[in-house]
């Protein structure tokens, strides 16, 4: 009972907060957008892609992607990892 | 293993399904999409077929030794472009002026060539190879194991 | 060698004076007596008592510093028990971290 | 301030999602729903990225046959789909656990499964 | 000889990733090529550090722009703002890097018959190198988004190496927490992201920091920053998960971890002083960061004392000796706006505090590896089943004991001389802190004399009568951590001087680091 009055007002507060957060955001569809305009005006020219996004997921940010790619490779390795076939689990259970 | 109807409708699909996902891949610097969403779109089709028949079966052509390879060679490929560049600067787009997917397109709207893009295109490929293979040995190694089978 | 607000720290100078410290302890103990025979006198003086195995000899961990936990129990069983090791716990203190904390900042700072 | 307060619907959205996950985090103790509870928080994240970039009356950044006009702003697009990415491989690896969990414990209630404490 | 340290940045980071990703592949060949693909690539690393470190005391700070015509070309041109993503290495960076770098090696070292029993060892170096290359990604980049996605590489192979041994129900568990917390620490830190991003339209911590106001979304970012990445340093209250997580992974798993979590507080350091160092409201943050400072070295020292799980035992250890660096570091906080004070005494509470990460990272993983140690030949974890293991295992009793003296502060070793400048300076602040402070070190001298008892000494007992020394490349691994110790009790002076001054150096003067990037325009 206890835990669940905690949890609320725990719960109530933090929402109340991003809530208020998110309002004094810019008004939506009007953003800040001084490094994003370079990219759209530049991206064409520097990397060659017509797509936008793109050229910002594999140049201009490409660490960000070879980061990803490797969370899926960590994430596959560590399931293969755990799902092994391990022949001591069935003598401990 | 669900009904023959289930399965003979799955056979037929999976070749759609593949070749809209190279499609997405190969089409991911001028078209919305790219490797991991391209990746994805086949990956489903190889859920659709473990659905269709069972792991067992499945386990047969698909092997996780091969797949493993496959998404290492993946990274590999990627992490082996962006080392390409280092003469410059590492991750540096050394492809773009080149007569290999070297094109610059005009400025402003255009109606798009193969041919531009640098590295963005063969990365794209790389990073499809890499969840291909990745995301179809989770799928497949969860389903062996939840079915009792053993994993390499 | 380090300076602090008041005063040095240099290891060097700490190991010189350590050594001399031991020599001088090495010095008094060899003044001591001379009877002391080594080996019998170091034995367990057990009152004719059959002599116990090594297992049970061994002091566990689990004894040790009893006392010190049974004169903090006040302090003790809250502080275990809050230690539930529930997930969901773990989440709560961390939803509650950031509401205090903010709570914190916006008064302190002025809203 | 007051009159942006209707415009501001995508970010409201995104922070009630939040507020969503963080009850299920807290008051749910299945194991597998708490782990959609964290889809259901990547998921409102994501929504504020994307929502962040949104122009109005903006094209997709893509300059294949674009008609004329703004264009969206494309870096929060590619930090979703990089979130969406490490969010796929993070629930991945927390089934995968739920699973073995299941299978020595034979529960997945976060206290009936329980060993460490204290 | 030149090009390579122009790129050494983001070949430290590169490095370890291509070898992990060559793992699988070369793992093929045969256990004994993949560990030495996996030990000579590591050394390659730790050389790579140095020369970095070298140059950075000599030159300043190094940055490396990815993807751009020239590494040093952070603003290209027509732009005002930082397009690319940006790693910049400083004092604080690379003290951080010359810690992981050893501790990385010698934890690899002691796996190599740690784990030999073990199936799955390919996949386990793989996840190692991954963990390596994403805590140095998270200690070098000059990114928030990526800090993220470094962060999150690092929390999920930290994950499945935690439950490694997953014949054992309690390992799983402890993985599955671990993992939840990252998770949702993680995506909470990319809300904050999400928030500056809304309002500057940035991602680079420097240019962040030029234009930062300190408005109320930045003070709910700054909160989200802050939870979500202490709960990853298992601060209390925040601890819980902690020792759960630590205790079931295998030993040199958790002396990785620990730097991993070392990580996580430089990245709040960094968030601390350098993103909000301008107009942070530092006395108030400062204060917060002392007080759980506080909480933690105390909370964790008094339920270290009865446990009876070695592993967990030292894990809460773990998280009172993160309350020293708390403590330290906060103080130095909390004077950041007040010159007279941070000249007195502010700048020596910083220098404790890092120092003490050096000596921490050092002693801990140390203690940790004993402990693996006794469980490679005991097979259990557990205190109360063992006893006079100091008659066979000589070498590792000298080890833990090296590693003991030096945790609870016992001159002349290194952990003496952190924890001195840290009672020296906090005593000028405030002088509870310094008791406490005090207090906490003796329980921690009084809670490893009971470990020490129950473990090594006492009559042998009849089931460990042929237990032998472990194995050699696992008496290497800790003897690189023992040495390094040893050096740093002896010539602490040198160590401050040169690796501990320029990262506080970093740590305090946020100009530089901002006309790093921004090139002196403000």
């Amino acid at each position: 009972m206890k835990r669940q009055v905690t949890g609320l007002i725990v719960l109530l507060v933090v929402v109340a907060f991003l809530v208020l957060g998110v309002m004094l955001i810019h008004p939506f569809g009007y953003p800040p957008s001084d490094m994003d305009d370079y990219i759209i005006e530049n991206a064409q020219e520097q990397t060659g892609s017509n797509n936008v996004v793109t050229s910002v997921v594999f140049d201009y940010r490409l660490v960000d992607t070879l980061g990803e790619a490797t969370i899926l490779f960590t994430a596959v390795t560590g399931v293969l990892l755990l799902l092994r076939a391990s022949k001591r689990r069935e003598e401990s259970s | 293993m669900l009904s023959k109807i289930v399965r003979t409708a799955a056979n037929q699909l999976i070749v759609f399904i593949v070749i809209f996902g190279l499609y997405v891949i190969a089409h991911g610097h001028l078209t919305p999409g790219g490797g991991f969403q391209g990746g994805a779109v086949i990956v489903s089709g190889v859920v659709m077929l473990l659905v269709a028949f069972s792991s067992k079966e499945l386990k047969k052509s698909l092997r996780e030794r091969t797949l493993s390879i496959m998404e290492s060679s993946g990274a590999l490929i990627l992490i082996g472009l962006c080392l390409a560049g280092i003469g410059t600067v590492f991750a540096y787009n050394f492809l773009v002026g080149t007569p290999i997917f070297g094109h610059i397109p005009p400025a402003g709207s255009n109606p798009g060539d193969i041919w531009t893009g640098g590295v963005v295109p063969l990365m794209n490929l790389a990073v499809g190879l890499k969840v291909i293979a990745g995301l179809s040995a989770v799928v497949l190694a969860m389903a062996l194991f939840s079915s009792g089978e053993e994993i390499e | 060698m380090i300076e602090s607000p008041s005063g040095f720290w240099g290891p060097v100078v700490w190991i010189i004076a350590a050594i001399v410290a031991l020599l001088i302890a090495y010095f008094i103990q060899r003044r001591g007596e001379k009877a002391y025979k080594k080996g019998v006198q170091s034995e367990t003086f057990l009152m004719g008592n059959p002599k116990l195995s090594a297992g049970e000899t061994h002091v566990r961990a689990h004894n040790i510093y009893w006392g010190f936990f049974e004169g903090l129990k006040k302090y003790y069983i809250p502080t275990i028990a809050a230690h539930t090791g529930i997930i969901n716990d773990h989440l709560i203190w961390l939803i509650a971290g950031i509401a205090i904390v903010i709570i914190i900042l916006f008064i302190a700072g002025g809203i | 301030m007051m009159e942006y307060i209707p415009l501001n619907f995508p970010f409201l959205a995104a922070a009630l999602l939040v507020g969503i996950s963080f009850y299920i985090l807290i008051f749910k103790r299945n194991l597998i729903k708490l782990i959609m509870g964290i889809a259901i928080l990547a998921s409102g994240v994501n929504l504020f990225l994307v929502a962040l970039g949104y122009r109005a009356g903006g094209n997709a950044p893509i300059y294949t046959d674009v008609p004329e006009g703004p264009m969206v702003l494309p870096v929060p697009q590619a930090l979703t789909l990089t979130s969406i990415v490490i969010n796929v491989a993070v629930l991945a690896l927390m089934l995968t656990m739920v699973i073995l969990i299941y299978r020595h414990t034979g529960d997945i209630d976060s206290k009936k499964s329980r060993i460490l404490k204290g | 000889m030149d090009k390579l340290l122009t790129h050494s940045p983001i070949l430290i980071i590169a490095i370890p990733l291509l070898v992990a990703f060559l793992t699988p592949l070369i793992g093929r060949a045969g256990g004994k090529a993949r560990n030495t693909l996996v030990i000579a690539s590591l050394a390659f690393v730790e050389f790579l550090v140095i020369i970095l470190a070298r140059d950075i005391h000599l030159n300043g700070i190094h940055i490396y722009t990815l993807g751009a015509i020239a590494p040093d070309l952070a603003l290209p041109g027509g732009a005002m703002m930082p397009i690319r993503i940006i790693l910049e290495v400083d004092g604080m960076s690379i003290f951080m890097g010359i810690i992981w770098a050893t501790v990385a090696l010698a934890a690899a070292t002691f796996s190599l018959s740690h784990m030999a029993r073990e199936t799955g060892q390919t996949r386990f170096y793989t996840l190692l190198l991954l963990m390596v290359a994403g805590c140095f990604g998270m200690i070098f980049t000059g990114d928030l988004f990526n800090l993220f996605v470094f962060l999150e590489i690092a929390s999920i192979s930290g994950a499945a190496l935690i439950a490694f041994r997953t014949r054992f129900a309690d390992a799983v568990e402890g993985g599955f927490k671990y993992i939840v917390i990252s998770a949702v620490a993680g995506l909470m830190f990319l809300f904050g992201v999400g928030l500056l991003y809304a309002q500057y339209n940035s991602l680079n911590i420097g240019f962040l920091a030029s234009v930062m106001q300190y408005s109320m979304l930045d003070k709910i970012a700054l909160t989200l920053f802050l939870m979500s990445l202490t709960i990853k340093t298992g601060m209390v209250p925040l601890h819980m998960w902690y020792p759960d997580s630590y205790t079931v992974a295998p030993a040199n798993v958790t002396a990785m971890l620990v730097i991993t979590s070392h990580a996580c507080m430089y990245a709040v350091f960094r968030i601390c002083f350098t993103l909000y160092g301008g107009v942070l409201d530092a006395s108030v943050v400062g204060w917060i960061i002392v007080i759980i400072g506080l909480l933690t070295m105390f909370v964790g020292v008094t339920m270290a004392v009865f446990q009876t799980d070695v592993m967990r035992f030292m894990s809460y250890h773990a998280i009172s000796q993160m309350g020293y660096m708390w403590m330290g570091v906060g103080v130095g906080l909390a004077v950041l706006g007040n010159p007279g004070a941070l000249a007195a005494y502010g700048r020596d509470a910083i220098n404790g505090g890092i120092f003490h990460i050096l000596n921490h990272a050092m002693y801990k993983p140390l203690l940790f590896m004993t402990a693996g140690a006794l469980f490679h030949r005991t097979a259990t974890r557990d205190l109360n089943k063992m006893g006079g293991l100091g008659h066979n295992m000589k070498f590792t009793l000298i080890l833990y004991i090296i590693g003991a003296l030096s945790i609870a502060g016992i001159p002349p070793l290194n952990g003496f001389a952190s924890k001195f400048l840290i009672y020296e300076s906090v005593y000028q602040f405030n002088p509870v802190l310094a008791v406490v402070a005090m207090l906490v070190s003796i329980i921690t001298l009084a809670s490893f004399t009971k470990a020490f008892q129950s473990a090594f000494t006492g009559p042998q007992l009849p089931e460990y009568k042929n237990v032998k020394e472990v194995p050699k490349p696992m008496l290497i691994g800790m003897g690189i951590l023992a040495a390094a110790i040893i050096f740093t009790s002896i010539f602490p002076g040198l160590v401050v001087e040169h690796i501990v001054n320029p990262a506080t150096d970093a740590l305090i003067n946020q100009s530089a680091y901002v006309n790093g990037i921004m090139g002196g325009t403000p």
